[in-house]
C-alpha cells in the first residue's frame, strides 16, 4: 500500500518557496534604503517645524486601472489627482516647514479586485512605505481600506464613495484617520431632494434603487426624508445590476402616476431606464437618476430628453467663478467635456486642496498632526470658501450643492436656498419626439 | 391579461437578444468544441466596432454588422488555427481538449478584454438609436429590429447548413468528425470556420446590442454567463436549441422582473442548474 | 543498496521539509509587513490549489464550486464575527463547506465532463446572488463589517491550516481514498466493477477538499474590515486554483505549491511594475502555458532534472 | 448447482432490443462460453450481469437470491468480477496498484493495505505479470493489459468471472497463454463465462456454449453440438450460396 | 492501384499491425478476412489517413500517400465506407448522399450521381427525404455504400458491411457488391462472413492478429483448413 512520494520535488517546492519569501525581503531592504524613513510614522514628531530630509512627497495608491472599476480611475478620480499633482509641481510643490516638495503619484493597479487592493495598500504602506495614500475606488473598497490605512496610522479621505454605515463605525472612534468627503444620502443629498420636491408641490414619488450598498442606502434615506417632506413613496422596487428590460418595471410605475421617479442606480441601469421611459412615452414631473446622470456624456447620450432630468450632485459652472475655472482647466485636461462629473469632480478638487492646506499648516509630514489640523481647520476650496469637517465628515455647508437638474444641457444646481444656480423646471417638459441616431461621445 | 401580454412580448423580444447572445457560443461548442467562456468579449469587440465606426464615420450600426461580423470571424479563424488546432493536436482524447480550450479561452478573456480597454478606455458609452416604439403595442423599435436580425440571421443560418456544401459538412462533422473525414471534408478548415463563425455571430451581436444598451469594455463576462445560461437551456451544440434557450430565458426574465425584479438573477440560475441535473443534454437534447 | 540510498535521500528530503517548515513558522519573528501580506495571499492560493488538486486531479472532474466554498466559510466569519473566538469561526467554516459540499455533490452526480464544470460555475453565481438578495432583504444593506486580526495572527491561522490541507492531501494520495479516486478518474466504470463505491469516494473527496476551502475563506475574511457577497463569492477565486494548477502541473502535490507560489508572486511583480499591462500579460503568458508547458512548471522542471541527471545515471 | 440465473432478460436501446428475453444459467465450476456476430448482445448480456446496465425487464439470481437492481460495487464484492472487451485499466497507475485496486476494494471485506498489496502480488504472479509490476500499465503491451485486467479480477477473489474477449487481437502464442491461464482459473474453482471470437479456444474450453444472434438464443450445448448447429454455421460462415 | 509495403500501426503503444503487404489491381476484387481484432480495420483507417501508420508505405495509383489528409485520399478517388456503417443519422438519405459528394469534382455531378445510386439501390430513392436515424440496419448499410459511391471512386474500400445484419439483407448486399465490380469499380472488401465473401472476391487476404496469414485465389481459400479452423476452430 505504500506508494513512494516524490520527495525530491516537494523539497523543490520548499526551496523554491524559501527563495520566492527571500527574494521580497531583499527586494524589501532596498526599498527601505531608497525611500529612506520619513514615512508615516512617528519618527519626525517632535521637532515639527523643522523640515522634512527628503525633496519630493510620495503618495501612493490602489487604483482600478483595469477590471469593472477602471471606468473611475480613467475618467474622474484619476484625472483630478493628476491634475492636482500637475497643478501642485507647477506651483514648486507642498511648501512644508518652508521646504517645496514636489508630489509624485506611485499607482498600482488593484484590477478592480478588493482582495489585490487591500494588499496593495498595505505594500504601499509598510514595503514602499509612501508619504501618504490615496483611497481606492468604489464604497466596499473604501471601507475595507479605511480599516487598513486607519491600522497603520495613515489619513485616508475618500471623495470615491461612502456610505452612512461607515459612519457608525467613525462614531465609534475606531477610524480617527479617516475622512469622508463625498456626501452622504442622510446628511446632504436625501435632505435636499426632499425639500425641493416639497417646494416644487410633488406628493408622490417611485422608487427604483440597485441593490447594491448605493441603491439600498439610497432609497432607505428616500424613505425617511421623502415622507418626512410629505411625499409618499407609492411603488419601491430592487433591480439587479444585469437588469436587460425595464419596461415591466415602468409600466408598473406608470400605472401608479407618481409625480416623481428615482433611479439610484448606476450608468448602464440609468440609460436602460431613461431609454424605456422615452419608448414608453412615460413623463413624470420629475426623474432623479443616480450616479452617472451627473456626467456631461449622459446629458450629451440623450440630447434634448435630458431637459428637466435631475441627478445626485452637484455643482454648476453657474456656482461660482472658481468653479467655471475649474472646469475649464479640467476639460482642458481631460481634452473632453465628456467626462466631466458634475456631482463628485469639484469634491475631489475641493478635498485635495483642503489636504494640501492642512498638510501646509501642520508644517509636518506626520500623519497623527496633519489629521489633526483636518479635525479642526477651515479651509477655502475650489468648492467653498469655508471649507470643513465636522466629525471626520464633509459639512454639509462645505458643498456647493446637493441635487442637480439638466437644463439646456447644463448642469445647474437646483438646491433651495443660495446654492441655487437656477430654479428648477416642474414639472419637466415632455420627452422630445425620438431623433433618428445621436452619437454619444 | 394586459400584463400577460406585455410579459410576453417583453419576454420574447428579449428572448431574441439572448438567442442573439448565445447562438454564437452554441456552434463554438457544439462543432469546435471550444466552450468559449470568452464569447462575451467577443460581442463587446462587435459593440466597440460599431460604436467607434458610429462615432468616426457616421455609419449607421445596422450596416456596420456587415463590417464587424466577417472582422471578427477572420479573428476567430486566425485564433482557431493558431491557437485552438494546436491544442487539438496535442490533447490526447477530446474530454483533455475541452478542459484545455475552455481555459485557454480564459486567458483570451483577459487579453481581449484589456486590449480593448487599451484601445477604447474603460467609458461607459452608448447612444440613441431607433428610441421609439411601434405604437400601438409599445413595442420598443430597436428590439423590434433586433428581434428581426435574430429571426433573419437564423433563418438564413438555417439554410445555410441545410442547403449550402459547407453547411452540410459541419452539420456532418458535429455529428461524427471522423466519418466527416472520409467523406473528404478537411476537418481542421471546418472546426476553425464554425470557431470563426461563432465569434462572427457574436460580432454581429455585438453590434445590435450596442443600439440596446450602454456598452463598456468590461461587459464581455456578463453575456457569457447569460449564454451559458441559454445554451445550456437549449442542448449543449443545438443552434435552435439556443433560440428556443434564448425564448425560454427571456420569458423567464420578463415574468421574474414583473413581480419581483431583485429575483431575475436567482431565477436564471434556478432554473439552469435545475435544468443542468434534470436534463442535463438540455431541452433539445436527446 | 536501494534502501539504504532511498532512506538517505529521505533522510535529507525530511531535513529539507522540516527547515522550510520551520522557516515559514518563524518567519514572523524576523521580518514583518508585507512579506507576511504576500506570503499570506500565496498561502491562501496554495491550500486552495492544493485542495482543488486533492478532488479534481485524480477524479479528473473539473470543479470551479471553489469560490462557493471559500465564500461560505468567508461569509460565515463575517457573520459570527465578534460572536465566536477566531478559531471556532475557522473550524465552523470547515464544517459548513464540508457539509454543504456534501449536498451539492450529491446532486451533481450525474454530471460529467464540461457539464460538471459549468454546473460548479453556475453554483458559484446562484450561491453569490442568493446570499445577496438575503441581504438586501434581511440585513438591509449588501455588506458586513468584520473584526480584524492581527497579521501575525492570520499569518498562523492559514499557516497553520496551509499545514494541515498539505498533510491531508498527502494522506489522501497515499490512503486507499486516493487509489480509489484515481482509478475513478482513469475508468470510472472499471473502477465501479473493481468493489470501488464510486458515488461515496467522489462525493466524500469532494467535501474533505471543501473544508480547507472553507477554512482559507474564514482566515481571510479576517484581513477585510469590510467584506460583501462579490467580494465573498469571486468567480476568479475559482478560477485562479485551476489556473495555478495547470501551471504548476498536477502529478505531484509539490506542482500546485509551485504554481500557487509563482502565480501569485509573479503576479505581484507584473502588478506593481505594469499596472497598465497586467492584466493583457496574464492573459497571454496563461495561454502559453497551457500550449507549451502541458505538465507545467513541474513538469517543465522534471524534465530539466532529468536531462541534467541523465549524463551521470538513468532516472530513478 | 446453478449459480447464476437469468430469466427473460431484455435490455432496450431506443427501440433495439439489444438483449430479448434470454433465459441462461451457469453451474458452480464450469466454463461457459458466449459466441455470436458483432451485435449480437454478447457485451450486453454481461453488462446486465455485472450491473453496468439496469435490465428492461427480467431478472437475475446468484447463488439463489435475487441481485438484479444492485449497483456494480456490491454485484462485485458479491463474487462477480469481470473484464472488459476493450481494456480499461488505470494506465497511468503501476501494474501492481492495478491489481491491488481489486484486491483492496473487491474482496467484500475490509482488506489491510498490506494484505491488499501481498493478494495483488499474488495475482500478478498467477497471471505472470511480476516482473512488469511497476511499470505504469498504460505501457504494457495488449496481451499484458488484458492479464492485468484479468489479475485485478482475480484480486477481488471472485466466485464468478466474466471475460469479454480477452483474446482478441492476441497472437497465436499469446492466445494458447491465454487459454493456460483459463484453464488455471478454472482449476482455482472459479466459475467463468467467456465472450470469444477465437474459436478454437472457445472450442477447445468451454464446458458449455450459448449462442446469440440479434438479441437472441439460437442455440446451447456442448462445443460439439454448436459446432455442427445448421444455424450457427449459418451465422458463422453465412449462408451456403 | 493500390500497394502497401510493410506496413506497422500502433493504438497508442499497442500495436495492432505487422508488417502488412497488400496488393489490389486495378478492377479487381479483392477480400480481407480475418477475426475479429484481426486488424483489419487498422488497416482500412490506415489507408484512407485517419490513422497515422508507424511504418511502411502505402501508395494509391502510383503515388506515395501514406500521411496524408482523410480529404487528400478522398479527392484522389479512394474511397473509405467505414464499418458500422456511420452514417448522419441527423441529416436525410439525400444530405448524406451529398455529403458523400463533397469533393468539389464529385459534388458539380452529384445529381447524376444520385440517379445512378438510386438505380442501385432503389429503397434509398424511396426514402430519400426520411432522417438517416428511420432506416433499418440494412437500409443504413446501403446508404454508407451509396454514399461512398458519390465521391466517384476509382476505387472503394468496404470494412464489414454485413455486420449485423440478417441473411436475407446480407445477401442484397452482396449483390451489390458484386454489381459495383462489375460497373469497374475496384473493391477492397473487409469481412467476418468468409463463405459469402469468398464466392464474389477473386482474391483474398488472410489476417490475423496484425499478421499477412496467407493470401491467394478465393476458390483456393474457401477450401482451406486454415480458415474454416480460424473460425469455427475446428
Amino acid at each position: 500500500m505504500r506508494q513512494r512520494i516524490r520527495w525530491g520535488s516537494l523539497v523543490f517546492t520548499f526551496l523554491l518557496l524559501v527563495a520566492l519569501v527571500s527574494l521580497p525581503i531583499m527586494v524589501g531592504c532596498a526599498g527601505d534604503d531608497a525611500t529612506t524613513t520619513t514615512a508615516g510614522g512617528t519618527e519626525t514628531s517632535d521637532t515639527s517645524m523643522a523640515p522634512p530630509e527628503q525633496d519630493k512627497i510620495i503618495i501612493g495608491a490602489a487604483r482600478p486601472v483595469s477590471g469593472v472599476n477602471s471606468f473611475f480611475e480613467e475618467n474622474a478620480f484619476g484625472p483630478a489627482y493628476k491634475l492636482w499633482v500637475q497643478d501642485v509641481n507647477a506651483a514648486g510643490g507642498i511648501n512644508v516647514a518652508g521646504k517645496m516638495l514636489p508630489v509624485e503619484m506611485k499607482v498600482y493597479d488593484d484590477q478592480s479586485d478588493l482582495d489585490t487592493s487591500m494588499r496593495l495598500l498595505t505594500k504601499l504602506m509598510e514595503e514602499d512605505k509612501v508619504d501618504f495614500v490615496f483611497p481606492p475606488t468604489s464604497t466596499a473598497f473604501l471601507f475595507a481600506a479605511a480599516g487598513v490605512a486607519n491600522a497603520h496610522n495613515y489619513i485616508l479621505m475618500s471623495a470615491e464613495g461612502g456610505a452612512t454605515t461607515l459612519e457608525k463605525e467613525m462614531e465609534k472612534g475606531d477610524l480617527p484617520y479617516y475622512f469622508q468627503a463625498l456626501s452622504y444620502s442622510n446628511h446632504d443629498q436625501m435632505p435636499a431632494f426632499a425639500e425641493i420636491l416639497n417646494e416644487a408641490g410633488a406628493k408622490t414619488a417611485a422608487v427604483v434603487y440597485l441593490d447594491d450598498l448605493h441603491g439600498i442606502e439610497y432609497q432607505a434615506q428616500a424613505a425617511v426624508f421623502l415622507s418626512g417632506a410629505g411625499v409618499e413613496i407609492v411603488s419601491n422596487v430592487a433591480i439587479p445590476g444585469d437588469i436587460k428590460d425595464m419596461s415591466s418595471i415602468i409600466k408598473q410605475i406608470q400605472e401608479r402616476n407618481p409625480d416623481v421617479v428615482a433611479f439610484f442606480a448606476y450608468p448602464p441601469q440609468n440609460i436602460l431606464a431613461m431609454q424605456t421611459m422615452i419608448q414608453l412615452n412615460y413623463n413624470p414631473k420629475a426623474v432623479l437618476l443616480g450616479p452617472g446622470g451627473s456626467f456631461q456624456f449622459f446629458a450629451n447620450i440623450f440630447g434634448p430628453a435630458m431637459e428637466g432630468v435631475m441627478f445626485e450632485g452637484a455643482w454648476s459652472v453657474n456656482s461660482s467663478p472658481e468653479a467655471k475655472a475649474y472646469y475649464d482647466k479640467l476639460a482642458d485636461f481631460m481634452g473632453t467635456t465628456d467626462n466631466i462629473d458634475f456631482w463628485g469632480a469639484i469634491i475631489y478638487r475641493a478635498e485635495l486642496e483642503f489636504f494640501q492646506q492642512a498638510i501646509e499648516k501642520a508644517g509636518t509630514l506626520d500623519q497623527d498632526k496633519i489629521a489633526e489640523v483636518m479635525r479642526t481647520e477651515h479651509f477655502p476650496t475650489v468648492m467653498s470658501p469655508d471649507t470643513f469637517f465636522t466629525n471626520g465628515i464633509f459639512d454639509v455647508s462645505s458643498y456647493s450643492g446637493q441635487i442637480g437638474q439638466w437644463q439646456n444641457g447644463v448642469a445647474e444646481v437646483i438646491d433651495v436656498g443660495d446654492k441655487r444656480t437656477a430654479a428648477p423646471i416642474y414639472p419637466k417638459p415632455s420627452w422630445p419626439a425620438p431623433t433618428e441616431t445621436t452619437a454619444g461621445q | 391579461m394586459n400584463a400577460f401580454r406585455d410579459i410576453f412580448l417583453t419576454g420574447l423580444l428579449l428572448g431574441g437578444i439572448f438567442a442573439l447572445v448565445s447562438v454564437g457560443l452554441s456552434l463554438q461548442y457544439g462543432v469546435a468544441r471550444v466552450l468559449n467562456v470568452a464569447h462575451g468579449e467577443f460581442i463587446m469587440v462587435g459593440a466597440f466596432i460599431t460604436f467607434w465606426m458610429l462615432g468616426s464615420i457616421n455609419l449607421n450600426p445596422l450596416v456596420s454588422l456587415v463590417i464587424t461580423g466577417p472582422a471578427v470571424f477572420i479573428m476567430g479563424l486566425i485564433l482557431h488555427k493558431t491557437l485552438f488546432r494546436r491544442l487539438m493536436d496535442t490533447s490526447p482524447s477530446l474530454d483533455v481538449f475541452e478542459g484545455k480550450s475552455m481555459l485557454a479561452s480564459f486567458g483570451l478573456l483577459y487579453v481581449v478584454q484589456n486590449l480593448a480597454r487599451i484601445i477604447w478606455g474603460s467609458d461607459v458609452e452608448g447612444y440613441n438609436f431607433l428610441n421609439s416604439t411601434v405604437t400601438a403595442a409599445q413595442i420598443p423599435l430597436n428590439r423590434l429590429v433586433a428581434l428581426g436580425f435574430v429571426i433573419v440571421l437564423g433563418v438564413a443560418f438555417y439554410l445555410f447548413l441545410a442547403r449550402t456544401r459547407l453547411g452540410k459538412a459541419i452539420r456532418a462533422s458535429a455529428q461524427s468528425p471522423t466519418t466527416a473525414e472520409l467523406m473528404g471534408v478537411n476537418i481542421h478548415n471546418v472546426l476553425a470556420i464554425c470557431f470563426g463563425l461563432g465569434l462572427g455571430l457574436a460580432g454581429i451581436a455585438g453590434s445590435l446590442l450596442s443600439t440596446l444598451f450602454a456598452i463598456q469594455t468590461s461587459i464581455g463576462l456578463g453575456y457569457t454567463v447569460i449564454a451559458m445560461v441559454v445554451v445550456v437551456l437549449g442542448g449543449l451544440g443545438s443552434i435552435t436549441g439556443a433560440m428556443i434557450g434564448g425564448v425560454i430565458l427571456g420569458l423567464v426574465s420578463s415574468t421574474v422582473t414583473f413581480f419581483q425584479p431583485s429575483l431575475t438573477m436567482i431565477a436564471y440560475y434556478v432554473i439552469f442548474i435545475v435544468l443542468l441535473l434534470s436534463r442535463p443534454k438540455g431541452i433539445m437534447g436527446k | 543498496m536501494k534502501t539504504i540510498r532511498m532512506t538517505r535521500n529521505r533522510g535529507i528530503t525530511l531535513g529539507l521539509l522540516l527547515i522550510a517548515f520551520l522557516i515559514l513558522a518563524f518567519l514572523p519573528q524576523v521580518t514583518s509587513g508585507y512579506v507576511i501580506t504576500l506570503l499570506i495571499d500565496i498561502l491562501k492560493f496554495a491550500i486552495l490549489t492544493v485542495a482543488w488538486v486533492v478532488f479534481s486531479g485524480p477524479s479528473g472532474y473539473m470543479s470551479l464550486a471553489t469560490a462557493a466554498f471559500y465564500g461560505l466559510g468567508f461569509y460565515i466569519a463575517a457573520v459570527f464575527s465578534g460572536t465566536f473566538p477566531f478559531p471556532v469561526l475557522v473550524i465552523m467554516a470547515g464544517a459548513v463547506a464540508f457539509v454543504v459540499a456534501l449536498g451539492v455533490g450529491a446532486l451533481t452526480l450525474r454530471l460529467r465532463g464540461v457539464y460538471f464544470a459549468i454546473f460548479t460555475f453556475a453554483l458559484v453565481l446562484l450561491v453569490q446572488n442568493v446570499v445577496l438578495e438575503i441581504e438586501r432583504v434581511v440585513t438591509e444593506t449588501r455588506g458586513r463589517f468584520v473584526d480584524t486580526v492581527s497579521t501575525e495572527g492570520v499569518y498562523y491561522a492559514i499557516f497553520i491550516v496551509f499545514v494541515l490541507t498539505m498533510l491531508t492531501a498527502v494522506l489522501i494520495r497515499r490512503s486507499r481514498y486516493g487509489l480509489a479516486l484515481q482509478s475513478i478518474g482513469e475508468y470510472e466504470e472499471a473502477a465501479a466493477h473493481s468493489g470501488i463505491n464510486v458515488v461515496r469516494t467522489k462525493v466524500l473527496t469532494f467535501a474533505v477538499s471543501a473544508i480547507f476551502m472553507g477554512m482559507a475563506g474564514a482566515v481571510i475574511a479576517t484581513r477585510r474590515t469590510y467584506i460583501d457577497p462579490y467580494i465573498a463569492f469571486n468567480l476568479n477565486t475559482s478560477f485562479l486554483p485551476v489556473l495555478m494548477a495547470m501551471f504548476g502541473g498536477m502529478t505531484n502535490l509539490a506542482g500546485p505549491v509551485i504554481g500557487a507560489a509563482l502565480f501569485t508572486y509573479i503576479g505581484e511583480i507584473l502588478l506593481t511594475r505594469f499596472p497598465d499591462l497586467y492584466m493583457l500579460i496574464f492573459g497571454v503568458v496563461l495561454i502559453l502555458a497551457i500550449l507549451f508547458m502541458p505538465n507545467g512548471v513541474l513538469g517543465l522542471a522534471q524534465r530539466v532534472w532529468r536531462k541534467i541527471r541523465g549524463g551521470r545515471r538513468a532516472p530513478a | 448447482m446453478r449459480l447464476l440465473e437469468g430469466e427473460g432478460l431484455t435490455r432496450h436501446f431506443g427501440g433495439l432490443a439489444a438483449v430479448a428475453g434470454i433465459d441462461f444459467h451457469v453451474d458452480q465450476g464450469e466454463i461457459l462460453g458466449l459466441i455470436g456476430p458483432n451485435g449480437a448482445g454478447k457485451t450486453t448480456l454481461f453488462n446486465l450481469i455485472s450491473a453496468a446496465l439496469k435490465p428492461t425487464s427480467g431478472t437475475i439470481s446468484y447463488q439463489g437470491s435475487q441481485i438484479t437492481g444492485l449497483p456494480p460495487y456490491k454485484i462485485c464484492r458479491l463474487g462477480i468480477a469481470r473484464t472488459f472487451q476493450t481494456v480499461k485499466i488505470f494506465a497511468h497507475l503501476p501494474a501492481v496498484r492495478n491489481v491491488i485496486v481489486g484486491s483492496l476494494f473487491g474482496t467484500g471485506s475490509r482488506t489491510s493495505g498490506a494484505e491488499a498489496l501481498r493478494i495483488a502480488d499474488e495475482e500478478l504472479e498467477f497471471v505472470e505479470l511480476s516482473s512488469l509490476r511497476n511499470v505504469p500499465a498504460g505501457d504494457l503491451t495488449l496481451a499484458a493489459q488484458k492479464r492485468l485486467e484479468v489479475a485485478r479480477a482475480l484480486a477481488t477473489h471472485p466466485t464468478l468471472l466474466l471475460l469479454d474477449e480477452i483474446m482478441a487481437g492476441l497472437t497465436h502464442t499469446e492466445v494458447d497463454e491465454a487459454m493456460d491461464l483459463i484453464a488455471r482459473i478454472r482449476a482455482r474453482g472459479i466459475t467463468v463465462i467467456m465472450i470469444e471470437h477465437v474459436m478454437h479456444a472457445i472450442m477447445n474450453i468451454c464446458d458449455r456454449i450459448v449462442v446469440l444472434d440479434f438479441g437472441l438464443k439460437i442455440a446451447e450445448g456442448t462445443p460439439a453440438e454448436v459446432a455442427v448447429d445448421e444455424k450457427v454455421i449459418e451465422v458463422y460462415l453465412g449462408e451456403e450460396i | 492501384m493500390l500497394e502497401i509495403d510493410g506496413l506497422s500501426a500502433s493504438y497508442g503503444k499497442v500495436q495492432v499491425l505487422w508488417d502488412v503487404s497488400l496488393r489490389v489491381d486495378e478492377g479487381e476484387f479483392v477480400a480481407l478476412v480475418g477475426a475479429n481484432g484481426a486488424g483489419k480495420t487498422t488497416l482500412l483507417n490506415a489507408v484512407s489517413g485517419v490513422m497515422r501508420p508507424g511504418s511502411g508505405s502505402i501508395a494509391f495509383m502510383g503515388n506515395k500517400v501514406d500521411g496524408f489528409a482523410p480529404n487528400q485520399i478522398v479527392d484522389l478517388g479512394l474511397s473509405h465506407i467505414p464499418e458500422s456503417r456511420q452514417v448522419f443519422t441527423d441529416m436525410s438519405v439525400r444530405e448524406n448522399l451529398e455529403m458523400g459528394a463533397y469533393p468539389i469534382r464529385a459534388w458539380k455531378s452529384r445529381r447524376n450521381t444520385m440517379k445512378r445510386v438510386f438505380e442501385l439501390f432503389p429503397r434509398l430513392e424511396e426514402r430519400a427525404g426520411q432522417l438517416a436515424r428511420s432506416l433499418s440496419g440494412g437500409e443504413q448499410q446501403m446508404l454508407a455504400m451509396g454514399r461512398g459511391l458519390m465521391s466517384l471512386p476509382k476505387m472503394c474500400m468496404i470494412d464489414e458491411p454485413s455486420n449485423g445484419l440478417a441473411p436475407l439483407v446480407v445477401r442484397d448486399i452482396f449483390r451489390v457488391l458484386k454489381s459495383l465490380h462489375e460497373e469497374g469499380i475496384t473493391v477492397l472488401l473487409v469481412e467476418q462472413n468468409v463463405r459469402q465473401t469468398l464466392a464474389v472476391a477473386d482474391r483474398a487476404y488472410v489476417l490475423e492478429n496484425g499478421h499477412n496469414v496467407l493470401e491467394g485465389p478465393c476458390c483456393d481459400l474457401a477450401q482451406s483448413e486454415h480458415v474454416r479452423k480460424a473460425y469455427l476452430g475446428q
